[in-house]
């Protein structure tokens, strides 16, 4: 019986959502509304579980090495909660300073070692490669990422040869959009086959039920 | 001066630390960037209570004014105190709400995973819909934009095979040789982009909610 | 007659987007409702991931990353258990972790069903690692240790109890990680885990990133790509195992097919209503 | 049966693990036939009389990281490792002792390392250089930041409020900084017209950082007593809770204006065909390569990836900014300069190794192997 209601209120909400294609209506407005107080909760719940109590309390309790350092993140995170009292509210920003530096710091670096270096080292290819073909594939992409870095120089007029090379990369860009915008169409038609599979096995079962 | 010298410095000094100590294996800086990882989600956990305070006062403000559509305020209110409630319950019972099994993960199957799928499932309409509207061959940008995408969406499914066999190959070369350098220039500029910016936040020049 | 011609092709440009939404919902159901099927060809990037498995000697330990939600279980999943079916089938050992803890009880759910089909053991051929916050934090340092993170399985069990895990320390004694993502977790355990530990890698990805992360393919930096629906099916030809993948590229076909129809109407819309603007 | 062969090819040598924090020992082995099926490695230390099991060792790379956590830095360890054939077992134990040590600096990055002082000297000059001489420096046309204090101007003449919708990523993400930086222009330009602005955020912490950030927007445009913080709200931190939420309030207040700035995930396309499907304006920001090309179709304008990272300079156009944008430029064409030089030194190399000469191919690997 559990197990029906379940599919009865799983399949439901998915009609709900769907009725959003036709139009703003109350159905939607109900599924909505439950969906972001749910979820609200959930993570909620999730943050108390994942990370208050793993990444605080259980180290703390456990006398793990290292955890005294987490009374780095407490402090802020307490300050975060001065934005409850306007008058010590400013002291939210060293916070926020905080969680910044942190992200400038970890982009930075991650940026150059982890996209910047293997992404150039990809792109010196030779132009000869002993084969036709391959030594054109090279060339291709080795035009492409230059065209495509000269369209994003901002410092500089683009008129004269860097006008012309990045009117090339901006052809090149849109291709590679495409290519996007094609490859995807068959990602989202499987997500709604996945769902329209859902409705009408639940449908079938359902029938079989009665 | 507190207000704002004090959060310039505190970006410079972590951002600093984080970039040097990222090339020092030697204990005790080599786990730095992880723990700074760490310390970032423990800041995260206490903020989050903030933001529940702004949604769940947002609701309130519509119950109290008897705003239009009010009564959907106390939907949101039930679905938050289901999964609130039901949470709370889990975690005492079986110290993890998470567990496979509990009344939390039961309310988590029927109701957040159908809503979640349908949600992205509404994707594939509003991609129709899309193509539909905005790809009209209006000048060359749009037109290589359009050509390449109906190539590669007949590519990618065996009708696009019996149309023309070598098509499947042609949408090969376009992703793995012609988009690639876009691709690539694309993500390298973003790379730099996001250097340069990380270096203007250490170094103070970009202060967008400071001053 | 030319200007009935005219209105009808302007009327066709501003067309109710429901009724494209109606056809489309269409062309998906019917295939779904009257199992209607197509073949598939495998595609350089798919077979190559399949190589990269296949050339495993047998114990051979593959790590599988968990990093979808429902939302995307329907490209995901199927490619999970593809995967699962090829590595019990040549005996290799199977860990799985997961990085979206929303999708803990749907991977789980798969790796039991198709263990259950191959008759393995939890614990000696296969088990789960379950979730630990902290992303980026958690990936490095497995690297030196997993029981640094994970002190136990996702019912927590400790690691050392369970007979596969005790000579299994680090991303030394794991021979191939395949991480099935639908968001930034695949970027990581490139950027970090194959750039940090020379990590031998696979991807499996929904379709939408599959172009993005062709670069990494190409430099080298994971041995395989498997993108989207298509690829899983792809991947259940090559383990000889048809499932939902095969299913769905009839809809997917036509739904493509009405697509393409849509924009080539649009355009000639778009080109009537330019030639008579200029006309007039 | 173990069989010790002891004129065996094999050799096997165990050595600290380079550019670590210590505690580990890479054991390498050598000369192995191709034949071997699987090889364990052991491992002894002062004191000990048996060898432990210690892991097994790749039949790929015939390398073993041990990593125990028992291994204590500066104490010397013995490792034997057996190599199984079809029909026998090989040991063989390593000629020296491997030990432990933590490094001060990982060599592995020293490409890193240089490119980062190149690229920040670069900047620092170019900052130096734009505070010396402001004059002369120039920052390409951005049609889509152009358009926001028209967008702001149309929304307020239909009486419509604006929309700010945050992308998912946190405040970590060089694309949500970004966004602030865009949203305090918007935010002015609605205190200036004195039209409602409606703010939603994915992330607690961005919240926090846009409610800061609107508020010093209301103040620089001189109405610091119009700003209110309930405008600005956090809804859920679930990918799809937060796009039904931002899509039920775009079709219920139907804005005129709708700027979606940050890194989006699959959301972009639902959030902009509804923005759309209400009649907005719509200005897209991200640096998420995978969804720019839904921004393309279903948006009025767009900030393709690192034009959303520019957007501070353009829109302060402070003279430190221009510099740093000028900085980062070189800094692209320096790394241009490298794949230049690069294609070139391999296709030459290429092309000499085909006529038989493989010096220059070998210099060309060596320098790709730095990287």
């Amino acid at each position: 019986m559990i197990e029906a209601l379940g599919i009865w209120v799983a399949a439901g909400l998915t009609l709900a959502i769907m009725s959003f294609l036709y139009g703003d209506n109350p159905i939607y407005k109900f599924a909505e509304h439950l969906y972001v107080g749910y979820s609200a909760g959930y993570w909620l719940i999730y943050t108390w579980h994942f990370t208050i109590k793993l990444m605080v309390i259980q180290p703390i309790a456990e006398k793990q090495p290292g955890a005294i350092f987490l009374v780095i993140p407490l402090f802020f995170g307490v300050l975060m909660l001065t934005r409850w009292f306007p008058r010590i509210a400013w002291m939210s920003r060293w916070s926020i300073a905080f969680t910044v530096g942190i992200g400038a710091g970890l982009t930075l670096t991650g940026a150059i070692h982890g996209y910047i270096i293997p992404q150039v080292k990809a792109t010196i290819l030779p132009l000869w490669t002993g084969n036709g073909f391959s030594s054109f594939n090279n060339f291709v992409i080795v035009i492409g990422v230059l065209t495509t870095l000269i369209y994003f120089f901002f410092s500089r007029p683009h008129t004269g040869v860097l006008g012309k090379t990045s009117k090339v990369g901006i052809l090149f860009i849109m291709v590679a959009f495409g290519a996007s915008f094609g490859y995807t169409v068959m990602a989202r038609i499987s997500l709604l086959i996945g769902r329209l599979d859902f409705l009408w096995s639940s449908i079938l079962k359902l029938v079989h039920f009665f | 001066m507190l207000k704002k010298q004090i959060p310039l410095a505190i970006t410079f000094i972590t951002g600093v630390i984080i970039v040097i100590t990222f090339f020092i294996p030697h204990p005790p800086f080599g786990r730095l960037q992880q723990d700074a990882l760490t310390w970032y989600s423990v800041i995260f956990g206490f903020t989050m209570l903030l933001g529940v305070d702004s949604l769940v006062r947002f609701h309130y403000r519509k119950l109290r004014r008897r705003e239009k559509g009010w009564w959907f305020s106390i939907i949101f209110y039930g679905g938050f105190l289901l999964s609130f409630i039901t949470g709370v319950v889990s975690e005492v019972r079986f110290g993890d709400a998470f567990k496979i099994g509990s009344s939390f993960m039961y309310f988590y199957n029927t109701i957040l995973i159908p809503l979640q799928s349908t949600m992205f499932a509404l994707l594939a309409f509003f991609i129709a819909s899309a193509s539909y509207r905005a790809f009209r061959a209006r000048n060359i940008d749009a037109t290589f934009l359009l050509v390449t995408a109906v190539i590669v969406m007949l590519g990618r499914v065996p009708v696009g095979y019996m149309l023309w066999h070598k098509l499947p190959n042609l949408t090969s070369w376009i992703l793995n040789v012609l988009q690639l350098g876009p691709m690539r220039g694309i993500m390298i500029g973003i790379a730099l982009g996001t250097v340069a910016m990380s270096l203007r936040l250490i170094l103070g020049i970009e202060r967008t909610y400071l001053s | 007659m030319n200007g009935e011609n005219i209105s009808f092709w302007e009327k066709l440009g501003k067309i109710d987007r429901r009724w494209i939404f109606l056809i489309i919902g269409l062309v998906v159901f019917i295939p779904i409702a009257f199992g209607l099927r197509m073949t598939v060809h495998v595609s350089p990037a798919v077979k190559s991931a399949y190589d990269t498995i296949n050339r495993l000697p047998e114990g051979s330990v593959v790590m599988i990353s968990i990093d979808y939600d429902a939302a995307s279980m329907p490209e995901l999943q199927p490619m999970l258990k593809a995967i699962l079916r090829h590595c019990f089938d040549k005996n290799l050992k199977v860990i799985l972790i997961n990085f979206w803890p929303l999708g803990l009880p749907i991977g789980n759910q798969g790796l039991e069903e198709v263990a259950r089909e191959y008759g393995k053991v939890y614990g000696v051929d296969y088990m789960n690692l379950g979730y630990r916050p902290g992303d980026i934090a958690v990936m490095l340092r497995m690297g030196t240790e997993i029981r640094s993170v994970f002190y136990g399985d996702i019912k927590g069990t400790p690691l050392d109890s369970l007979p596969m895990m005790k000579n299994i320390h680090n991303y030394d004694d794991i021979a191939v990680v395949v991480g099935l993502e639908a968001g930034s977790m695949g970027d990581y355990w490139v950027q970090y885990v194959n750039a940090r530990f020379k990590q031998d890698m696979i991807l499996g990805v929904t379709a939408v990133m599959a172009a993005g992360v062709y670069p990494y393919l190409q430099a080298g930096q994971i041995k395989g790509l498997i993108g989207g629906l298509k690829g899983a099916a792809e991947y259940e030809k090559l383990v000889n195992h048809p499932a939902f993948g095969h299913i769905g590229m009839a809809s997917q076909s036509w739904a493509h097919v009405v697509i393409i129809l849509f924009i080539i109407l649009g355009n000639i819309g778009y080109f009537m209503e330019r030639r008579r603007k200029r006309g007039l | 049966m173990i069989l010790f062969i002891l004129f065996s090819t094999i050799t096997v040598k165990a050595f600290d693990t380079p550019n670590d924090g210590g505690g580990s020992i890479t054991i390498k082995a050598y000369n192995v036939p191709e034949t071997v099926k699987k090889a364990l490695v052991y491992r002894k230390t002062e004191g000990d009389t048996t060898y432990t099991f210690a892991g097994v060792m790749s039949i790929l790379s015939y390398r073993y990281v041990d990593a125990n956590s028992t291994i204590k830095n500066g104490k010397p360890y013995y490792y034997r490792v057996d190599f199984y054939f079809p029909d026998t077992v090989i040991s063989v134990e390593s000629d020296s002792p491997g030990i432990a040590y933590a490094q001060w600096y990982d060599k592995t990055k020293t490409s890193s390392l240089i490119f980062l002082i190149v690229f920040s000297t670069l900047v620092l000059v170019f900052i130096q250089l734009a505070k010396k001489d402001p004059e002369g420096l120039y920052i390409r046309k951005i049609p889509a930041l152009d358009a926001i204090d028209e967008a702001v101007g149309r929304s307020t003449e239909l009486g419509k409020p604006t929309f700010f919708v945050h992308g998912l990523l946190g405040i970590t993400d060089a694309g949500t900084l970004a966004a602030l930086t865009i949203l305090r222009r918007v935010a002015k330009k609605v205190a200036e017209y004195d039209t409602p602005i409606l703010v939603t955020n994915f992330d607690p912490i961005v919240m926090t950082a846009s409610q800061e950030t609107v508020k010093q927007a209301y103040t620089e445009a001189g109405r610091p007593d119009a700003y209110n913080e309930k405008n600005i709200i956090y809804l859920t931190y679930e990918q799809f809770g937060y796009t039904a939420g931002v899509d039920g309030l775009m079709v219920r207040e139907k804005p005129g204006a709708i700027f979606l700035q940050g890194y989006f995930f699959a959301e972009s396309l639902i959030l902009a065909e509804t923005g759309h499907s209400v009649g907005a304006i719509q200005i897209a920001g991200t640096t998420a390569k995978e969804q720019l090309p839904f921004f393309v179709a279903a948006c009025d304008y767009v900030l393709i990836g690192e034009e959303m990272l520019a957007a501070s300079s353009y829109i302060g156009r402070e003279p430190v900014m221009l510099g740093s944008v000028k900085g980062a430029d070189w800094g692209k064409a320096f790394l241009m300069g490298v794949i230049g030089i690069g294609v070139v030194l391999g296709t030459v190399g290429a092309i000499l190794q085909s006529a038989g000469n493989g010096a220059l191919m070998n210099v060309f690997e060596k320098i790709l192997a730095f990287f």
